[in-house]
């Protein structure tokens, strides 16, 4: 990567959409919370309260929402990283993934990998590059030798654009949070993964380093053709990777489109407020007229009705009442949306509901 | 809080009966009877007198029958080595003078460490914090049989000023002096009461706390006035805890003075004594509460020291000698004793920190 | 007979040398008690001194540690034996620098000429410390529960007499069986199965003084507590605090209350030897018992330091059962490659008497036997003989000793030696006191250390263990000629004739037979101020406490005084 | 964010001895704690004698004393070959270095009575000597002679007996004191020279007066007034003085070191393997299992730790095994709890949950990524405890529990320094048996603890200060 001047933008290559690499349904993710004498559950943090989704071969799902509102825990209850989940079912290339176990479990991981937030807590201190790219290999037994071993670091290590031969033997701390993003980076695609989950992975950085390292992501996945579960929490950062966008509120799935077609047709009023919260790069935009009010309400106790009336600009008497279940609307092909007032909308179809509260 | 406390005393049972299991056992596995003698007894008195004990029955049902009376009647048996009492009544007399040392030691060592780790942070770097922080490196270094013996030589036997041995404590001034300790801290510390922000909680407590400790110093120091006896095994016992204090005393002052509403305070002009006392005190402390637990099983390991070498009629020279001559109900009786001495106290200082720092949730 | 290798075993006590004693014999000092009507003269011991009318008479000692009980039936150890001579007595007493037998509660008896039947004839004016008098019964009564009571350990005591023996072993439920009758109130006659010499001696021991009946039976297990307690002794308990001190004041009901003279005792329990010379020297007690090791040196430079024969003997037994200690030649040559002197002048240093025979010296009219010495030489022949020259091929042996310091420093001693003169590796081997008692009685060792006071100022408290089958024989070691000469000698009446026996079958066990290695003889030290007296030396550590007194005023009285009591 | 590192990169341990070195007392520390521990190590080499030889007629000699170099016995044969035992080491040595030698022994055979006499001012009160015995009178033979001990003052009298006044020349005191007196009788061939030549394997001949010599040459250490090797008056000298057995201090304290240190290491290795793993796993594992292994450590926490050791020790066998178990024993809780502690908060990282997805086995991450990462604290905690457990041994040794190394009469630092403080006499005599191994003692505990200080500062920064 040579660094200083403006990151070219890499085209996106189409996704195979006729091959489904992961597919997610109804997906249900609760923390109980315990009180008293003998822990006792007195509630649940809905974290995640039915998720559906689909995502593609070579395809990058964008996944988007404010901080608290599920969008990390779908993306490691995917990865097995919360057993167990509450609900719903996982399926990564038709094997339903939320029912295998030991080995076959360890198998699969080889196929889906994760690159983290904290380029500083993902990279663990007591351990050399080298140990660190290469423990996936060892662990699955990819390489036999130390010698071997060291080549395919350094072949990683060259892809995702680090010295091969000087930083191989260093510690994380002698790193740059940029470059310990390529280390997490090299480590995720090391055993060649069909899914990478990035959760994340650029927030932390600069806003140039984030480019380069969204660069760099898009140039590995035309290189090797793996799928990205992209989590971010704000619209502008997956627009120029994903080929899809999905949008959270407070555990369930507001609206989701091709990117080109949520960005240019938002329909939900949550998106439309994430939308219009990305800064203007023309002076001459009339001021924001749709800013976010108030704070993310509480999980453990979400409103009634619709989840977003107490922040929406459209809300009517009805979207509060309770127990009612939330129409799911088709809006174009792959355009989908979940709202009260959803056939306000021209051309809206019904294809559903979620459950009401 | 009080949940935490009925949770913690609500455990106190089951780890008396793991103590007591334990020992048990060990004590089942150990070699030797305690009725063997330098002379040999004929089996047939040996069987009469294990029938008396109990002994000739097998060990789960003595585990048994032991338990049994300790739950319903608080009973712990005969002490197989002194006939002519039982383990209630060696314990009942032990008890006092082991408690009272151990008192005296804690409240001393609290004393002296908080005292020289107070002074030796304020003025840090200073002849006086480096003389007292070698002092209190020295002090951990050197095991209690080693002070105590040297303390007797100088004290006792060249100035001839205080006994070597004994143990008569004088309690005649006592309460009074209590009462009066406790009158003048609070006096003392009402100036701290009366801070700007008015009633707070935390300022409460902190200032009952440091009436409470100077009430125990100035009682202490009394008993031990009147009762020369009780000099050199306290400050003995004290010496170690005392140097580890002054050591966390010291370093938690630091940390504390170092921040920023300690370097607000002073820089609104207060005095450097009310900073010390109302801001860095109660922060700086916090270390030194945290060691009290370790502090209260150390003060009866040592005790079984100073109490060989003070001739004190202590709990913990009963275990030693309990031990080596297979008194096996007197040696269950002290552990299962200190066990529950030690779950309280523990407690007792689990809570105390808790007061003190409002961090700490206890769930 | 009490074999006691504990803590105790170098620390024996004696007398301080009464240099005021018996000025002028015949007269009768003043203030002394009048004459006993039994012939003895109690006023003969009621030693005169200066300045003790004006002297508080408060004699604070240590005790070394705390009484296991104040029972005397139920006693076993040096410190409970102190407390029972101030607070019991028995139908005999001792005679403070004798130790004869001197009348006690009977104030005469009567010996059959078979020497098996003894009639006791109690004083009419003994009595309890509550008032009531001292019977006949009381004794009968008080050594019957004595053979029932589980806790006496030294039942043993009882043995010489007709049919106790079979009362305790077999479970004997007939006290008539035993051979103890009251024939009057006041008249208790015993009958032995055969004579005993030292019968008389074992009527002033612990195990068979009188207790009281009323009192064991109201309060049971608490019957000693000072508010309890009935004794019959010159003194009475006053405080109990255990660990600390036991007071005791004289016991005004007491047949002779006119020859006590200290008007209270202070009876320290400090254990740690080091706090107890301390103690000494700072004037908080007038008398310990023993030295600590490491202060011997010190404490010999004192005047007050006392130093004394003892009666009683440390030695090493051997493992006659096994080889290589089942050859006799190796165990003479064993015992005589130690050169004993060293043994008591580089490590024990307190005057320790080299052994060459088992029996301690200083028994009236017994001669000390002297058996093969030092000779690394003939230790060498022998050994080679035995078939281990230069101590090839002899196998791993091992010594047994109790867990202290001076033991491990004698035995690293033998070691040493016996590695220069024989050749021969000796490992060591410690193990607690109570395992190291199990181990013994097991014969679970090659060679082991050991130690023997006797209770009695009889050689036979040191030979009788020796005869075939005796529990404290434990070295398997057993000879037909040694158990004949010891049979002969119980029937032997005439004393000169017995000791000539008896000597024979020491000669026997230390010329060639060596079932042990005597090292040498005890000696027991302490200090003690120039103003007690009364108090004498003697090899048994009795120093009955009726004739002690205070001739001037030492500081631990002054500070006993002045403490209100 | 440039890429250029260089130089060559620092792991977290070569930082962390980086801090270390910049505080002088903790490598201060580190270095009389490594010459405490080679020293251990070699004591064999190291200790000027052998500490199981007790030289019993040296006792109590004051540091730097000087002594004539003989182990109690001096045992030859002309034309044999002495045993190892039965000379020093001098001779020994001398046999097997293709030389010749010879050495003289000047020897005065006497026999010495000691005889402790008891005075009031002037008069003679009591004669206590041959044991304990008190002797009525002692009459010297012609040729003996009596004398004051260490002062060897002539005693001008032919016979001692109970109130007679000592003659003047002797110091008398006021009041009651006590006089050693030496009896003195001198055997006919008194003094005498012994040559003993030596070499190739050897003793070639051994003269006395002048003539030869033919069977065993027995001489008593303590009759020897002079010896020379080869000319050259041989002594040997007790650095730090001898004990009241003869044992050099110096060579106790070296052997004991072995005991103290090895103690202190090994207890605190398996209580900290213990306690480690126990922590970890119960961090890693979580829920319902965390819950209750740190409910455990809860129960066990409430023992009275140092009665149980002590049930332990009575109980088994006293040797070195059951006492590192029974002090591991002690010490493993803390580090549990604090390893757990780390553990929950490591395994919150990122970089254990990228281990899962990699398929990194529960026991590999364990191993690999956790326990590595506590293992800042475990070090600390391993200087702080070695100290402790140290102490808590001498401890044992004081109140009789004193542990045995393979039979073999050796003691650790708390038996000597017990033993010590036995032997201190009132006005502080004999200091040297309890100031040097207690400063021995002291010394590494204080370094121990400078030490760990250090590395807790070095490895964790931001503790600095803290305890």
């Amino acid at each position: 990567m040579s660094g200083g001047a403006a990151p070219a933008v890499v085209r996106r290559k189409a996704a195979d959409t006729s091959r489904v690499v992961l597919s997610v349904k109804d997906l249900k993710k609760w923390f109980p919370i315990r009180k008293g004498l003998f822990s006792k559950v007195v509630a649940h943090v809905k974290a995640v309260d039915g998720v559906t989704f689909d995502i593609h071969a070579g395809e990058t799902l964008g996944f988007v929402g404010e901080s608290g509102c599920g969008k990390t825990t779908v993306g490691r209850a995917i990865l097995r990283l919360l057993d167990p989940v509450t609900g719903g079912s996982a399926s990564f290339q038709g094997q339903d993934l939320l029912a295998v176990g030991g080995d076959e479990l360890r198998q699969l991981r080889r196929k889906m990998q994760i690159i983290f937030q904290d380029p500083y807590s993902s990279l663990n201190p007591r351990m050399t590059v080298e140990s660190i790219v290469g423990e996936a290999l060892t662990v699955h037994g990819i390489v036999r030798t130390t010698k071997e071993r060291r080549e395919r670091v350094q072949e990683l290590l060259k892809k995702v654009g680090l010295d091969p031969v000087r930083h191989i033997a260093r510690y994380p701390h002698e790193f740059s949070g940029g470059q310990r993003q390529r280390i997490g980076i090299a480590r995720a695609i090391a055993l060649e993964p069909d899914l990478i989950v990035c959760d994340e992975a650029v927030s932390a950085l600069d806003v140039s380093i984030q480019a380069q390292i969204i660069n760099l992501l898009q140039q590995l996945q035309e290189e090797m053709g793996m799928s990205y579960l992209f989590i971010a929490h704000g619209l502008n950062v997956v627009e120029h990777i994903s080929h899809r966008v999905a949008v959270m509120y407070l555990g369930r799935i507001v609206e989701i489109a091709p990117s080109d077609r949520l960005y240019d047709h938002p329909s939900h009023p949550y998106t439309q407020a994430l939308l219009s919260a990305i800064p203007e790069t023309d002076p001459d935009a009339p001021m924001n007229p749709e800013q976010l009010q108030g704070e993310v309400p509480n999980p453990i106790n979400p409103p009634a009705g619709c989840r977003f009336h107490p922040r929406c600009r459209f809300a009517e008497a009805r979207c509060k009442a309770k127990d009612q279940p939330i129409p799911v609307w088709r809006i174009a092909p792959g355009h989908e949306m979940a709202c009260i007032l959803g056939e306000k909308i021209p051309g809206a179809e019904r294809i559903g509901e979620q459950p009401g509260f | 809080m009080g949940r935490y406390v009925l949770r913690r005393l609500l455990w106190t049972p089951l780890v008396l009966l793991v103590l007591v299991t334990l020992t048990f056992a060990l004590i089942k596995a150990a070699p030797g009877n305690p009725f063997a003698m330098d002379r040999v007894v004929s089996e047939e008195i040996r069987a009469q007198l294990e029938a008396r004990y109990g002994l000739d029955k097998p060990a789960i049902v003595q585990f048994g029958q032991y338990l049994g009376r300790v739950v319903t009647d608080f009973d712990f048996g005969p002490s197989m080595k002194f006939k002519d009492r039982t383990v209630n009544d060696i314990i009942a007399n032990g008890i006092g003078p082991t408690m009272l040392l151990g008192a005296c030691a804690v409240i001393l060592a609290v004393a002296i460490g908080l005292t020289a780790g107070t002074i030796g942070a304020v003025r840090q770097n200073s002849v006086f914090d480096h003389a007292s922080m070698s002092a209190a490196t020295f002090g951990m270094s050197v095991p209690n049989f080693v002070t105590g013996p040297v303390l007797v030589l100088v004290f006792a036997l060249s100035w001839k000023a205080l006994p070597v041995s004994g143990f008569d404590p004088s309690f005649s001034l006592l309460p009074a002096l209590g009462i009066a300790a406790l009158h003048v801290a609070w006096r003392v510390t009402e100036r701290i009461r009366v801070g700007p922000a008015g009633f707070s909680w935390g300022r409460e407590f902190a200032c009952l706390w440091l009436g409470l400790l100077l009430a125990a110093v100035t009682s202490v120091v009394t008993l031990l006035a009147r009762s020369p006896t009780l000099i050199l095994p306290a400050v003995t016992l004290a010496l170690p805890f005392a140097s580890r204090i002054a050591r966390l005393m010291r370093a938690g002052m630091l940390e504390v003075i170092g921040q920023d509403y300690v370097r607000t305070a002073r820089a609104k002009g207060l005095s450097e004594t009310t900073v010390v006392v109302r801001h860095a005190l109660k922060g700086g402390i916090l270390p030194v509460v945290s060691y009290l637990g370790p502090a209260i099983t150390g003060v009866l390991t040592g005790s079984l020291v100073v109490e060989k070498i003070f001739a004190i009629p202590g709990i913990g020279r009963e275990f030693v000698e309990a031990a080596l001559s297979r008194d096996y109900m007197l040696v269950l009786g002290i552990v299962v004793l200190d066990g529950l001495l030690l779950v309280l106290f523990n407690l007792a200082v689990d809570v105390v920190y808790g007061f003190l720092d409002p961090r700490i949730r206890y769930e | 007979m009490r074999f006691r290798a504990f803590a105790y075993a170098l620390t024996l006590l004696s007398a301080f040398a009464a240099t005021a004693a018996a000025e002028d014999e015949g007269k009768k000092p003043e203030g002394a008690p009048p004459a006993d009507p039994a012939g003895f003269d109690f006023s003969t011991l009621f030693e005169p001194g200066d300045g003790w009318r004006s002297t508080r008479q408060i004699f604070v000692w240590n005790n070394e540690t705390e009484p296991e009980t104040l029972d005397p039936a139920v006693m076993t150890g040096v410190t409970e034996h102190q407390l029972a001579l101030a607070l019991f007595e028995g139908l005999a007493s001792h005679h403070p620098e004798t130790l004869e037998p001197i009348p006690g509660a009977a104030w005469k008896w009567d010996v059959s000429a078979d020497g098996t039947v003894y009639t006791f004839h109690l004083r009419k004016d003994a009595r309890w410390s509550n008032g009531d008098p001292l019977t006949a019964e009381d004794f009968r009564w008080s050594w019957e529960r004595a053979l029932r009571e589980p806790n006496c350990q030294y039942k043993e005591m009882f043995f010489p007499i007709r049919g106790a023996e079979a009362f305790v072993e077999a479970n004997e439920k007939d006290w008539s069986t035993v051979g103890v009758a009251v024939t009057s109130p006041h008249t208790l006659t015993v009958t032995l199965h055969t004579p005993c010499a030292y019968f008389l001696e074992l009527c002033a021991f612990e195990t068979l003084m009188p207790v009281h009946r009323r009192t064991l039976e109201q309060f049971g297990q608490l019957w000693t507590r000072p508010e309890n307690i009935v004794v019959n002794g010159p003194f009475a308990l006053d405080v109990w605090k255990p660990r600390d001190r036991i007071e005791m004041v004289p016991n005004a009901k007491w047949w002779n209350r006119g020859i006590v003279r200290l008007e209270r005792m202070v009876i320290r329990a400090i254990d740690d030897q080091s706090t107890s010379y301390n103690e000494y020297l700072s004037g908080g007690v007038d008398w310990i018992r023993s030295i600590a090791a490491g202060k011997v040196t010190d404490a010999q430079q004192q005047a007050d330091y006392y130093v004394q024969p003892y009666l009683g003997t440390y030695f090493f037994r051997f493992n006659t059962t096994e080889p290589p200690f089942d050859d006799p030649k190796v165990r003479k040559a064993f015992n005589q490659a130690i050169d004993k002197r060293v043994i008591c002048e580089t490590v024990l240093k307190a005057g320790q008497v080299p052994a060459t025979g088992i029996v301690s010296p200083g028994i009236h009219g017994f001669p000390e036997f002297k058996g093969p010495g030092y000779d690394p030489v003939k230790a060498r022949a022998l050994l080679a003989e035995a078939g281990f020259p230069e101590g090839k091929g002899f196998p791993k042996v091992d010594v047994l000793y109790n867990t202290s310091e001076s033991h491990k420093q004698v035995c690293e001693k033998l070691v040493e030696m016996w590695k220069t003169n024989l050749g021969v590796t000796v490992t060591l081997r410690n193990c607690e006191w109570k395992v190291y008692l199990e181990e013994t009685r097991k014969l679970s060792y090659s060679i082991q250390r050991a130690g023997w006071i006797g209770d009695y100022a009889d050689p036979a408290t040191f030979l009788d263990m020796w005869c075939t089958g005796r529990g404290n024989n434990n070295t398997g070691w057993s000879s037909a000629a040694y158990d004949d000469l010891l049979a002969r000698s119980t029937k032997e009446t005439d004393p000169a004739k017995r000791y000539a026996l008896l000597a024979e079958a020491e000669k026997l066990l230390c010329t060639d037979e060596f079932p042990f290695m005597p090292i040498y003889f005890y000696v027991n030290q302490g200090m003690l101020r120039p103003e007690v007296r009364g108090w004498h030396e003697n090899i048994r550590d009795l120093h009955p406490f009726q004739y002690l007194f205070l001739a001037g005023p030492t500081k631990a009285s002054a500070a006993a005084a002045g403490s209100g009591k | 964010m440039s890429a250029d590192l260089d130089p060559p990169s620092d792991g977290p341990w070569a930082q962390a001895w980086k801090r270390l070195r910049r505080n002088a007392m903790a490598i201060a520390g580190l270095v009389v704690v490594s010459v405490m521990a080679l020293a251990a190590t070699f004591a064999g080499t190291v200790a000027p004698f052998d500490p199981r030889i007790s030289e019993s007629w040296e006792t109590s000699l004051p540091p730097g004393a000087r002594h004539l170099d003989l182990v109690n016995e001096f045992v030859v044969t002309a034309g044999q070959a002495p045993r190892e035992r039965d000379v020093p080491p001098w001779l020994h040595d001398g046999l097997g270095d293709g030389h010749d030698h010879a050495c003289e022994l000047d020897v005065v055979a006497e026999e010495v009575k000691q005889l402790r006499v008891t005075m009031d001012g002037a008069k003679v009160t009591k004669i206590q000597g041959d044991g304990a015995r008190t002797l009525a009178k002692v009459e010297l033979g012609p040729e003996d002679h009596l004398r004051v001990k260490d002062a060897g003052t002539r005693i001008e009298a032919k016979a001692l007996e109970p109130g007679m006044a000592l003659p003047e020349g002797v110091p008398a005191k006021t009041g009651r004191w006590v006089l050693f007196a030496e009896w003195v009788r001198i055997a006919p061939d008194a003094k005498r020279t012994v040559r003993v030549a030596y070499g190739y394997g050897t003793v070639s001949a051994v003269t006395v007066a002048g003539a030869a010599h033919a069977g065993e040459m027995r001489i008593r250490a303590e009759h020897v007034r002079d010896l020379r090797v080869d000319g050259a008056r041989k002594e040997h000298v007790h650095v730090l003085g001898t004990d009241l057995n003869g044992y050099d201090v110096l060579s106790r304290i070296i052997f004991g070191a072995r005991i103290s240190l090895l103690v202190g290491l090994v207890a605190t290795l398996v209580s900290l393997s213990i306690g480690v793993l126990y922590g970890a796993v119960s961090g890693y594992a979580g829920g319902r299992t965390d819950v209750l292994m740190m409910r455990a450590v809860d129960v066990l926490y409430a023992m009275p730790y140092i009665f149980l050791v002590i049930v332990l020790l009575t109980v088994f066998d006293r040797n070195l095994i059951v006492l590192f178990v029974a002090l591991g024993l002690v010490q493993w809780l803390t580090p549990a709890r604090v390893v757990r502690g780390q553990i929950l908060s490591i395994k919150r990282r990122e970089f254990v949950d990228a281990a899962v997805t990699l398929g990194t086995t529960p026991w590999r991450i364990l191993v690999r990524h956790l326990i590595p990462n506590t293992m800042g604290v475990v070090v600390v905690f391993t200087t702080l405890t070695i100290p402790a457990v140290i102490l808590e041994e001498s401890f044992l040794s004081f109140i009789g529990l004193t542990v045995k190394f393979g039979g073999e009469p050796i003691d650790s630092w708390g038996a000597l320094v017990d033993s010590g403080r036995n032997a201190l006499g009132v006005n502080g005599e004999r200091w040297w048996m309890l100031v040097f191994p207690g400063a021995a003692m002291s010394l590494t505990l204080f370094s121990m603890n400078f030490l760990g200080d250090g590395l807790r500062d070095a490895l964790d920064p931001r503790q600095k200060g803290r305890g």
